[in-house]
């Protein structure tokens, strides 16, 4: 029984990531940004889902709460809020599709190739890691970066602020 | 409060004050000139109280303070006086209250930003003298460049933008250089475990083949030799001279040249003992040549604030000679050198600084029979020309004849061994002895005598802050000519002890 | 009573500190009670310290350490006042005529609105040649020996209103340099031969025991260009005739009496060395014969009287070098003694003329003074006749002793040295008595504004002035050889040549009573005759002063500064390194031009050049991997 | 193939199209999009190496990254709402004489 659940898992993990990496490509290739941000969001919860997975369930549940309600519905705002029909949406693709392909290829192909020869250790989903350990663990090991990120934060208010502002400003 | 605190107290009042100058408001500027001037004046009283207290029988450091920093790369705050630094922490903190006071009436614009950059870089240069910790005089090292930039930047003369941007890049140039070598030094000697060590006794222990000392030697020196500057690294000094405000000029030529020649006592030379052995008939026709160079270039020049700068280079090749050659008393003599010049220059600079304020014209022909107009500004100025040609009885002649007696007597040493390159070397440099009173006198000739020459009208003679000023540099150009045995005798263990690094051979074969 | 020895130097001091910054506050008394007080209480307290030293024998010196200047390891830098005869006789003479030159500048100066300044810097001079003449270390007298061209240079200058007088004492001071240079290398060869600059110990380390690691000859010769400096000798004469660009009292105290005898002094204070130094000892002689000769050519057909006094005291300053070249330190010595009294005599009868003639100097435009101003004439009369050797003044003994020893010193003497130094004394005593003819005998050949204007000078200058009339008269009774020669040996005279003494005695008289005849003959009663002689291009060639000026700025002066600002200045700090420098920026600058297209502002490019750059990374990490 | 190798193949995978599509795509908001998966990506590798060596500190970092995200976004949208308002376009190619 242990050992089918193990392979059901596994069965999974492809299948999520294979849907994650469908998501991804659609994202290329489809033409209104509206469905872009679909597939993100789509590869967004994929992704949510091989966390899961592997165990950090609350890094899941981040990745829905902050990934997929916050930012993506703030951009599909914007979608919304622009919808401009030009250039960019008539012809989708900048004259840089074939050396950008290549050069993707490449350093897809190097990196992979490089993973391939060297990683040999199994992946250790021994025990679930709980909100519990990472909540004694970040507030005591990593309290200062915390802090930090919260300036950032601050400072990217500011920023945008200061952005709207200034834009405001021009038009009078 | 420890005897140690004290030198932080020296160190930190410039940021003090500039942190008081920013609560005052910018428009209130007797109020800035007042409170800059007596934070410089708090500093000379603290750094006068610890040269009285610094004990010349004791070798090594006195009040140190030694305080982790950055632990993860071995770097610590380490400072403290040693032979090296007291007579050159003695003399940044001499001139400081006079560079504040000289500019009393020379600056009118933006007079606070001005005095908070003075202050700084007085912070900076106070730092790097007294740093005993390679990553800490980097720093202060480094951070002399900004003030002096902003200075010469905003209250320069008409070409300033040039003048700056040649300092900058000459500066920025050997600092880059400095900074490989630095980190090339430090992990060169790191321990097997990786720990990283600054502190310059734990760089005095190296030991480096001679190919790596060699390289470092060159990147060190070639970063001091711009400061000093040695020839051919010196052209941005008569543009930097030239366009800086007085004030500028007089760090300049007072404090910032000496930081170069500091840099190779206390670190270039000790640091590469075998470097400096293989190196040092370069350096010695470097030295003269810069002597000799200096001098005929300040003999044809028409500015003279030029002259002036022409002939730092000329002295402060006197300093580099007195290092190279090795010799205890040469080495006491550069020490001197290096005071007596920051003295002599800055005078010159701010006597200069007077008569611009007066007339607005730099050009020596423009000039003419002042000691008949102005004689209280032409007797000063006569004191400094004759300080500055290393006259008995004055500072430079301390300077000039004992850095000349260690190369001299160096020199037949060698000579006895069969080398006359030295004994050579010195005798040319004697010959600049004779080309500074050529190019000084002719200086004082075509400004002091001869018929009356006043560009702009009638002009005023020195009033009583400027005398004051004056008398001050005096006073001290003649302490130092007169009775040099008390601050030699605070030298004399660094030299030993210099002599002794240097000459002592270093190589990784070789047991301690 | 040795502590004494600092007060003889520090009194001077205390005059130029006085006169220099309260002199033109309380006036010309309080000037005039400093300045001459302080070198008469300067020459009191000499006179006491020299009676001491008389009283103990005189075998030992007086010595008083004032202070200690530096000390580096275990090398004792110390300002030390020493007092032996030597000294003795300098320092007599130096506070003596030089109080006495003070006084006559009361009288002289009393007009010049500079009077104080005057005062402060002969006070100054005073101290600076004191610590020369007293210092028993060569630092403490190299310290004197600047001093003294810097007051020699600021007296020089004292009308520096006038640019070439400004001008000639800038020349002083920087031909002066050039001998201080060779003085320093002497000094650092003597340091490191023997680690002292102490006089005393390095004349006996030559003196005695084994030869110390620098030959003598090098120091005596290296010393020697010093000597030449200050002492006005070929090659670095051409100071001294332009210095008479000072007032006249100057030029008889420093530039005749005392401080150009200081490289003598020199010579005869390192006699220790010199005696042992055969070689620097035969350049000495030969060169102060050369000079002596060739300033008494040059004098002969000067006009200015100053001029020829001047190039009088370079040809005496040579006989004295000739007196230390073959080893007679005494004599020269005497010569200094009986020359300062004459010379400073003949220079203040020159001012105190030129004070009666309202600043003329041409003599050309003189004659005839001799009894308008009687005394002026009868002292320089008597000086006039010491300096040309009429015995029994002063000037015969010393300029006899000095082409005796010439002759016969068993040290360097010769037939042909003599012969030279003989020539010289004739030329001298043709040249002062033109001189003395010229000026005071004759129709006078003065303008009418002038003449109406002619007086005698007060009695300050007067009495100064028979005062050194009379000393140069007597002076030379007193055999000072003989009283030196406990510390300056005299040479050794060989015996096959003491019989010459007499004669030569005779044949000195006939020379200076044939100059004074032949002075007499061209310029007595008609001075006509003088334009007859036919030797337009040697008198051309002369008084041109030999073109020696003009070539040294042709030859000296003018390629430094071709060098210094063609070469130096335009070649190679503006060319080749700003050159370089701005070439580099120009470069730099192009170099970002070209760069700058790759900017082009769309996204996607500089994405794409992340992308394929570090694409372009990893495969090259794959391939060292 | 293990599940490690897996993940981060497609972790790669991610990075590789979100970079490729900033690199390809016109809209500004594609390649805003674009960009966050490229985030997505790394924090896929960071998640899978922090389980793989059992610490935390991969999953600290992944907060952060979020944190970033949401920060770059707020600021990002605000820009680009601007630039529209001035060109009415969304073809970053447009914008290129931004570069001064």
């Amino acid at each position: 029984m242990e050992a089918l659940l193990q392979e059901f898992d596994t069965l999974l993990l492809y299948v999520f990531a294979g849907l994650s990496l469908a998501g991804a490509i659609a994202m290329l290739v489809l033409q209104h940004p509206m469905r872009v941000a679909m597939a993100l969001v789509a590869t967004m919860i994929w992704l949510g889902a091989i966390y899961g997975l592997v165990g950090v369930h609350f890094i899941a549940a981040f990745q829905i709460l902050i990934y997929v309600s916050a930012v993506m519905v703030f951009i599909i705002y914007v979608i919304m809020l622009l919808d401009v029909r030009d250039m960019a949406y008539t012809r989708r693709y900048a004259g840089l599709l074939i050396p950008g392909a290549i050069a993707a290829v490449v350093f897809f192909g190097v990196l992979a190739a490089t993973l391939w020869r060297t990683v040999e250790v199994p992946l250790t989903t021994t025990a679930a890691f709980g909100i519990g350990q990472f909540a004694v663990d970040f507030l005591q090991q990593y309290w200062l970066q915390f802090e930090v990120t919260s300036v950032l934060l601050v400072a990217a208010v500011v920023a945008a602020i200061a952005v709207v502002k200034a834009g405001g400003k021009d038009h009078g | 409060m420890s005897d140690a605190a004290w030198l932080n107290v020296v160190l930190f009042l410039p940021v003090l004050g500039t942190a008081l100058l920013l609560f005052v408001p910018a428009t209130r500027e007797s109020a800035i000139r007042t409170l800059t001037l007596v934070a410089m004046a708090a500093q000379l009283v603290v750094t006068g109280f610890l040269y009285a207290a610094f004990d010349p029988a004791t070798p090594g450091l006195q009040f140190a303070t030694r305080l982790p920093w950055i632990p993860a790369w071995g770097v610590t705050y380490t400072i403290g006086l040693d032979g090296y630094n007291v007579l050159l922490v003695l003399l940044t903190a001499f001139l400081g209250p006079l560079v504040v006071a000289g500019a009393f009436t020379a600056v009118r614009r933006d007079v606070k930003l001005f005095y908070c950059m003075v202050l700084l870089i007085q912070f900076a240069m106070m730092g790097a003298f007294v740093a005993q910790d390679l990553f800490l005089f980097y720093l202060f090292w480094e951070a002399m460049m900004i003030p002096m930039f902003v200075i010469i930047g905003i209250w320069g003369g008409e070409r300033r933008i040039y003048a700056t941007f040649k300092f900058v890049l000459y500066t920025a140039f050997g600092s880059i250089l400095m900074l490989a070598a630095m980190i090339w030094l430090a992990w060169s000697l790191a321990t097997p475990e990786g720990a990283l060590s600054f502190a310059f006794t734990d760089l005095y222990q190296s030991r480096l083949p001679l190919s790596t000392q060699v390289l470092l030697l060159s990147a060190f020196g070639l970063s001091f030799a711009i400061k000093v500057p040695i020839v051919p690294l010196h052209t941005w000094l008569p543009d930097a001279h030239v366009e800086a405000p007085t004030a500028g000029s007089v760090i300049l030529a007072g404090v910032l040249l000496k930081m170069g020649t500091y840099g190779f006592m206390k670190l270039g030379f000790p640091l590469f003992p075998d470097a400096t052995m293989v190196l040092s008939p370069l350096l010695i026709a470097l030295a003269v040549v810069s002597i000799v160079y200096g001098a005929c270039l300040a003999l044809v020049q028409d500015d003279i604030k030029k002259i002036i700068a022409y002939s730092s280079i000329s002295h402060l090749g006197y300093v580099m000679l007195g290092l190279v050659c090795l010799d205890l008393v040469g080495v006491q003599g550069a020490v001197v050198q290096m005071v007596s010049h920051g003295l002599t220059a800055a005078g010159l600079f701010l006597m200069v600084g007077m008569i611009y304020e007066r007339c607005h014209t730099r050009e020596l022909a423009a000039y003419g029979g002042l000691a008949k107009v102005l004689p209280v500004y032409s007797l000063f100025f006569m004191l400094l020309t004759l300080a500055s040609i290393g006259l008995p009885t004055t500072s430079g002649f301390t300077g000039e004849f004992m850095v000349l007696l260690g190369a001299g007597t160096a020199g037949w040493q060698q000579y006895s061994q069969g080398s006359s390159f030295l004994l050579a070397s010195s005798a040319v440099a004697v010959t600049g002895v004779v080309l500074g009173a050529m190019y000084m006198l002719r200086f004082a000739q075509g400004f002091l005598f001869g018929g009356e020459r006043v560009p702009h009208g009638p002009v005023l003679d020195l009033d009583l802050r400027e005398k004051a000023i004056l008398v001050a540099i005096v006073a001290a150009v003649f302490w130092l000519g007169l009775f040099p045995a008390e601050p030699l005798a605070k030298t004399e263990l660094a030299a030993q002890e210099y002599r002794q690094l240097v000459t002592t051979s270093r190589l990784p074969g070789n047991a301690p | 009573m040795a502590h004494l020895l600092t007060w003889i130097v520090v009194l001077p001091l205390v005059g130029f500190v006085l006169n220099g910054l309260l002199g033109n506050r309380f006036g010309k008394s309080f000037v005039t009670v400093v300045g001459c007080g302080l070198p008469l209480a300067a020459f009191a307290a000499a006179m006491a310290c020299v009676l001491d030293l008389i009283a103990g024998g005189a075998r030992e010196p007086l010595v008083h350490v004032a202070y200690t200047w530096a000390v580096v390891g275990d090398r004792t830098f110390e300002v030390a006042f020493w007092l032996d005869r030597l000294a003795a006789v300098m320092v007599l003479i130096v506070t003596g005529v030089g109080s006495l030159i003070h006084i006559y500048s009361t009288g002289y100066m009393h007009e010049d609105r500079s009077y104080a300044r005057y005062f402060a810097y002969l006070n100054l001079f005073l101290f600076f040649m004191l610590l020369l003449v007293l210092g028993r270390s060569l630092l403490v007298l190299f310290v004197g020996w600047e001093g003294v061209g810097l007051a020699s240079y600021l007296l020089i200058g004292f009308w520096f209103e006038d640019a070439e007088k400004a001008r000639a004492g800038k020349k002083a001071f920087v031909t002066n340099r050039i001998g201080d240079a060779g003085f320093l290398l002497g000094m650092f060869a003597v340091f490191w031969a023997l680690g002292t600059l102490d006089m005393d110990k390095v004349n006996a380390a030559y003196m005695a025991g084994p030869p110390p690691a620098v030959a003598a000859s090098v120091v005596g010769v290296l010393l020697f260009i010093g000597a030449t400096g200050k002492s006005a000798q070929i090659p670095l004469y051409v100071w001294l005739p332009d210095a008479m660009a000072g007032p006249t009292p100057v030029s008889a105290l420093i530039h005749a009496a005392t401080m150009v005898t200081a490289g003598v002094y020199l010579v005869a204070r390192m006699s220790g060395v010199y005696m042992h130094a055969e070689f620097a000892s035969s350049v000495v002689a030969v060169i102060g014969v050369a000079t002596a000769f060739f300033a008494a050519t040059i004098a002969v057909v000067q006009n200015d009287i100053k001029k020829v006094l001047a190039y009088s005291t370079v040809s005496q300053l040579g006989l004295m070098f000739v007196a230390a070249g073959v080893g007679a330190y005494g004599v020269a010595i005497f010569h200094v003694y009986t020359h300062a009294f004459f010379k400073a005599c003949l220079f203040l009868g020159a001012g105190s003329v030129i004070h009666a003639l309202s600043g003329e100097q041409d003599i050309r435009r003189m004659g005839g003074l001799a009894k308008r101003i009687p005394v002026t004439f009868v002292t320089f009369a008597v000086a006039t006749a010491a300096i040309a050797g009429i015995p029994p003044l002063a000037g015969f003994f010393s300029k006899d002793e000095i082409l005796w020893y010439a002759f016969a010193s068993g040290k360097g003497g010769s037939p042909l040295l003599w012969a030279v130094a003989a020539a010289t004394a004739l030329l001298t005593a043709f040249y002062m008595f033109r001189l003395l003819w010229l000026t005071f005998f004759g129709r006078s050949r003065m303008s009418h504004e002038v003449e109406h204007h002619v007086h005698e000078s007060p009695l300050s200058m007067t009495a100064v002035l028979t005062i050194l009339a009379a000393l140069s008269a007597i002076g030379g009774f007193l055999a000072l050889p003989h009283w030196l020669e406990m510390q300056l040996p005299l040479p050794p005279v060989p015996d096959a040549l003491h019989h010459f003494e007499w004669p030569l005695l005779v044949v000195s008289v006939v020379i200076a009573a044939s100059g004074l005849l032949g002075a007499w003959y061209f310029f007595g009663n008609d001075a006509a005759r003088a334009q007859r002689v036919h030797a337009k291009g040697l008198h051309r060639l002369l008084s041109a002063k030999y073109y020696v000026d003009e070539c040294y700025e042709r030859w000296l002066g003018r390629p430094l500064v071709w060098v210094s600002d063609r070469l130096f200045l335009n070649v190679g700090d503006r060319m080749l390194l700003d050159g370089t420098l701005n070439g580099l920026a120009r470069l730099a600058q192009r170099g970002a031009g070209v760069l700058s297209r790759i900017q082009t502002g769309s996204l996607h490019r500089y994405v794409l050049f992340v992308l394929a750059g570090s694409a372009v990374l990893l495969l090259w990490s794959i391939g060292r991997v | 193939m293990d599940k490690l190798q897996l993940l981060l193949l497609l972790a790669l995978a991610l990075f590789a199209i979100g970079l490729l599509g900033v690199v390809i795509r016109r809209n500004l908001l594609v390649m805003l999009m674009c960009m966050e998966l490229m985030l997505n990506a790394a924090n896929l590798s960071l998640v899978t190496l922090a389980r793989q060596t059992d610490t935390s500190a991969g999953a600290v970092l992944v907060f952060l990254v979020f944190v970033v995200a949401a920060a770059e976004i707020a600021i990002a949208i605000p820009i680009v709402l601007l630039l529209v308002r001035r060109r009415h376009t969304l073809d970053a190619d447009a914008y290129a004489d931004l570069k001064g």
